[in-house]
């Protein structure tokens, strides 16, 4: 057990924080601590997608010296991935944090819960 | 290599070029070029089809100059041009018969940017039911959430952009589950196009190697799925998602986004973890069982409603549960009921919000049911595309409806295991069905109470005509012309692995 | 002592979630005023009582523990399945296949790159990066729809432009880093077959020197060089521009027709075929992208 | 164990402290900071992991550009709060 938590190590800290983000992401009921949450999730599973892809005891995907050899270099595969993830999660942090200051703007609180309160009496206003 | 198989690449790449195009026109300008896109599309599609009829085989495109798996491919046989043809039908029936609504809804200055986004929904849509590269599905499902989100919260209520939030925090939370099941599968074969995934996790289950991590990825994926296309218990988003959105956006989440994400599970169980393995796990089970919760929940749900859109939303999460139920039944009979169900349900959903929100506008803009009292009769065109689409929600005879109930009962008949909960739950939800929506059908045809006698009619918009008779003549079509069609799923479905 | 570490928790758990509305006490020093009508309703009134409904105000109060719980329950099922992959760090582990050997081994000579990465996501995989710079291009449209002020933002509050002319020592400063900053990401940008970096480390740099330029200085000079007209255009032409010239290389390739484009020499500036054109319509997109954030939520115009 | 093991241990050790304090910090702006720190640590770790493209990525994307975006919100948010604050003081003013 011990040794394969130490064998995995990245992996393991990678989920840990997978599991708290996405708990945030969940639960919380503000709307900046979901949002951070949402950061740490997504990182999580971009540390987790990266261990996949190192070698011990290699240098990085980039060619020096001509020396074309696979087994002098960690797989790119991963971190071109990666890439395209974090391009990925800054676009959906952005649009979520205009949608926290449209929300806030109408009703001056970042409280999920009581923004829908709120919205309910709202609608039964109208009526 | 014929010249019709370009086309899928074509039309993902023309509905990008038109989106970023759109954003420095006019509205109307922009409104048109997603009409002609749409147009173009769908008659790709129809050549894609044809030439995947006379091959009867799947063609795979490589994307550049290097072989899968060091490149991307795309895949297509005769499902996806099928169901891509439908869905463009449809988008274009929503964008032409929800114009005036959308003008009503929207800022002047920012009518545009929506047809931006319809534009990029329909390449994501194009992209997840062509590709064949499970991290290429990823990405597109990112862009297909931001962009329903778009379309979502471009209405200015606050009640839309709460639902806009809520729906967002439950796509990311299933987009999060489905990346990290890729990479669960990634760490286990080292694969992510389709075909090589699929030879390794055959291997790696006969194997029974690493069982709990290869069970966790198939959980994942399918969970992330589940959440994201809104089977129960996940539906809550549901309701106030699609009822307080413009109804064109109404529209294409309910009918389209939300089925691409269904379709995209079908091609993973076929293409990547396999039937066999699959069907095997035990996942299909949690599937069938939660569609069957879902179809009674979400109809008892729709009964207690007092509003017509809320109604239609939670009918929704009743429509999904049978799709789901379908694909939970059995591999071949099942998902090609499945199939047929997410494609009358493209079909009718986008019609009823259409009608309704036609319905509510000569009611007066209340959407309670004690004000669309004898709406029928302000607006007769409203009235019969919202009772075609109720009675093939109902599934009478001669509508799409009728013939998808009636697959999952031949499906069912084939399961002996599971002839007798699964008739019982069509039966119930077929009841409950009739219940609610013959319930608001007589509320709108009746004119009891209704001042002045006869009603006066309001002026017929020619978009909403022309997108409510599109979409009542494939369904109707589609429900007496069924055979073929149904030939050609199962076909499509065979040649899908 | 462990007894007071346990109600410690406890407590912490319990306002976990309730507790962390302090907006105010974050950045305003002031006690909060009550504001409006809503706000008057949620904070004059005991914490849960605004939420009549008892089912909520239960479901309230285990709403931590069920939030760590479902941590707890969480971590415990994913750990049983990551202690169950290969061991990490090891060659011999499934995603060390043909796929990354053809990736280094050939890499080089059938891309041009002498970065691998770039060469994977410019030209091996290359329709996911289309994807994802049309992810961004998404979200800036949805910001621009969710935060274009009714005004066009004309009506800038006093507030937002006292604050936008900076004091002289970030003024200052900026004068000396933008620069560098901009340079930086420019090399960063063209450099990106060569070495780390690319077009979204580059844009996302680039992006960052002109948000510092614009805290510094206010936006009026940045609308010379950036207004609301260039920036949609630079995004939409470098959009078009990627959107064409891979579908021209998808076609040629799944035709097996010979592109236009040579690869050059490997490690000289002007080579890598499409990667470097590529790099810098990226770096534009997400450039502009980011500024465009900024500016959004700075001023609800670009 | 070498010395980068060690290092590395302790950068695990810190995103993961890093990560639970954002998410129980009650103050956001203690929050954000925690997250930037996750961020430029994540970096770290993905020079360790021999991946530089990301760790520039991450510095530049992660503790750069969306940091700057939270703060800014933040800022946003207390600009919407002060405008309506003004607004009820002018309205007591003027009773």
């Amino acid at each position: 057990m011990l040794q394969s938590l130490w064998e995995n190590r990245v992996p393991v800290a990678a989920v840990v924080l997978f599991a708290v983000g996405f708990t945030t992401l969940l639960l919380h009921r503000n709307l900046l601590k979901k949002i951070i949450g949402l950061n740490i999730m997504d990182t999580a599973a971009y540390l987790f997608l990266t261990s996949l892809g190192y070698i011990a005891g290699r240098k990085p995907p980039i060619i020096t010296d001509g020396n074309t050899d696979p087994s002098a270099y960690v797989n790119p595969l991963p971190a071109g991935l990666v890439l395209t993830g974090i391009v990925v999660s800054v676009s959906v942090t952005a649009l979520m944090l205009a949608l926290t200051v449209r929300l806030y703007e109408r009703y001056h609180t970042l409280d999920l819960d009581q923004i829908y309160l709120m919205a309910k009496d709202e609608e039964e206003e109208k009526r | 290599m014929s010249f019709a198989a370009n086309i899928p690449l074509f039309s993902i790449v023309l509905c990008l070029l038109a989106s970023a195009v759109s954003a420095l026109l006019r509205a109307r300008a922009a409104a048109w070029v997603t009409r002609v896109l749409t147009a173009l599309v769908a008659f790709g599609s129809v050549l894609v089809l044809l030439m995947g009829i006379k091959n009867g085989a799947a063609v795979t495109y490589q994307m550049g100059h290097f072989p899968a798996p060091w490149g991307n491919e795309l895949r297509f046989g005769i499902l996806e041009p099928l169901v891509s043809g439908i869905f463009a039908v449809v988008l274009l029936s929503c964008v032409v018969g929800g114009n005036k609504e959308l003008q009503r809804d929207i800022e002047p200055a920012k009518q545009n940017l929506y047809f931006v986004m319809v534009d990029l929904i329909l390449a994501t849509l194009l992209a997840l039911l062509y590709t064949n590269d499970l991290f290429t599905g990823y990405v597109f499902i990112e862009i297909c959430t931001i962009a329903s989100c778009g379309i979502l919260m471009i209405r200015r209520l606050g009640r839309t952009t709460l639902a806009a939030v809520r729906y967002m925090i439950f796509s990311l939370i299933g987009s999060g589950m489905f990346m990290l099941g890729i990479i669960f599968l990634y760490s286990l074969t080292g694969h992510l196009l389709m075909p090589n995934l699929k030879s390794a996790v055959a291997a790696l289950w006969a194997s029974g190697e690493s069982h709990t991590p290869l069970m966790m990825a198939m959980c994942l994926i399918t969970l992330g799925l589940c959440i994201k296309s809104g089977l129960f218990p996940f539906h809550f988003w549901m309701p106030d998602t699609y009822g307080y959105s413009t109804p064109c956006s109404a529209g294409i989440l309910s009918g389209l986004v939300s089925k691409g994400y269904i379709f995209l599970l079908i091609r993973i169980i076929r293409c990547v973890f396999g039937v066999e393995v699959f069907y095997a796990s035990g996942i299909q089970t949690v599937l069938y069982v939660l569609g069957i919760a879902g179809m009674i929940v979400g109809s008892i749900s729709a009964i207690r409603e007092n509003e017509v859109f809320r109604m239609i939303a939670f009918s929704s999460a009743a429509q999904i549960g049978y799709i789901y139920m379908g694909l939970g039944l059995s591999p071949a009979l099942g998902t090609v009921a499945a199939i047929f169900h997410i494609l009358t349900h493209a079909i009718t959903k986008p019609a009823l919000f259409l009608s309704a929100s036609r319905l509510v506008e000569v009611s007066g803009g209340r959407k309670r049911f004690k004000a669309l009292q004898g709406a029928a009769h302000r607006d007769p065109m409203a009235g019969t595309a919202f009772a075609v689409g109720s009675l093939s929600m109902i599934g009478l005879p001669l509508t799409m409806g009728f013939i998808a109930k009636y697959l999952f009962a031949f499906a069912a008949f084939r399961e002996n295991r599971l002839l007798l909960p699964t008739l019982l739950a069509l039966a119930i939800s077929t009841v409950l069905n009739t219940f609610y929506f013959a319930r608001t059908l007589i509320r709108v045809y009746n004119t009891r109470g209704v001042t002045p006698v006869p009603p006066v009619r309001l002026r017929a918009q020619p978009g909403f005509a022309f997108a409510a008779i599109l979409l009542m003549a494939e369904n109707i079509a589609c429900g007496v012309l069924a055979q073929p069609l149904i030939e050609m799923l199962t076909k499509g479905l065979s040649i899908l692995e | 002592m462990k007894k007071q570490t346990k109600p410690k928790l406890s407590e912490r758990l319990r306002t976990w979630d309730a507790g962390s509305f302090d907006l105010t006490e974050a950045i305003d020093p002031d006690p909060p005023v009550p504001v409006t009508e809503y706000d008057l309703r949620a904070e004059d009134l005991p914490p849960l009582a605004r939420l009549g409904d008892r089912q909520v105000r239960g479901f309230r109060r285990i709403y931590p523990w069920l939030a760590a719980i479902l941590a707890a329950v969480l971590v415990t099922i994913l750990l049983s399945a990551v202690l169950d992959l290969p061991p990490y760090g090891a060659a011999e582990n499934p995603p060390h296949n043909e796929v990354m050997e053809r990736y280094v081994a050939r890499g080089l000579a059938e891309t041009g790159a002498v970065n691998t990465v770039s060469g994977v996501i410019l030209d091996y995989r290359a329709f996911d990066t289309l994807g994802e710079s049309h992810v961004l291009y998404t979200a800036a449209t949805a910001v621009l729809v969710l935060l274009l002020s009714a005004s066009g933002g004309r009506d800038e509050p006093p507030s937002v432009r006292r604050i936008m002319e900076g004091d002289p020592i970030l003024r200052n400063t900026a004068r000396v880093v933008v620069p560098i900053v901009l340079l930086f990401g420019v090399y960063v940008i063209l450099n990106g077959h060569l070495g780390p970096g690319g077009g979204f480390a580059g844009g996302a740099i680039l992006g960052g020197g002109l948000i510092l330029y614009v805290i510094a200085f206010g936006f009026e000079p940045m609308e010379k060089l950036i207004s609301g007209r260039v920036y949609r255009r630079g995004i939409t032409a470098a959009l078009c521009f990627y959107s064409g010239a891979k579908c021209y290389s998808f076609f040629c390739g799944a035709n097996h027709l010979e592109t236009i484009f040579q690869n050059g020499t490997p490690g000289a500036i002007l080579s890598a075929g499409l990667i470097l054109p590529l790099n810098i319509a990226v770096g534009l997109i997400v450039a502009l992208t980011m500024y465009g954030f900024y500016s959004m939520f700075q001023r609800g115009r670009i | 164990m070498t010395g980068l093991d060690v290092f590395q241990l302790l950068l695990l050790g810190g995103i993961v402290v890093c990560g639970i304090a954002a998410c129980l910090s009650r103050n956001l702006l203690v929050c954000l900071i925690i997250f930037m720190a996750y961020s430029v640590m994540m970096s770290v770790i993905w020079v360790l992991l021999q991946a530089p493209d990301l760790a520039i990525t991450e510095a530049a994307v992660g503790a750069g550009i969306s940091s700057i975006l939270l703060f800014i919100t933040l800022k946003k948010l207390r600009d919407i709060r002060k405008k309506v604050l003004d607004e009820k003081t002018d309205e007591t003013e003027a009773l």
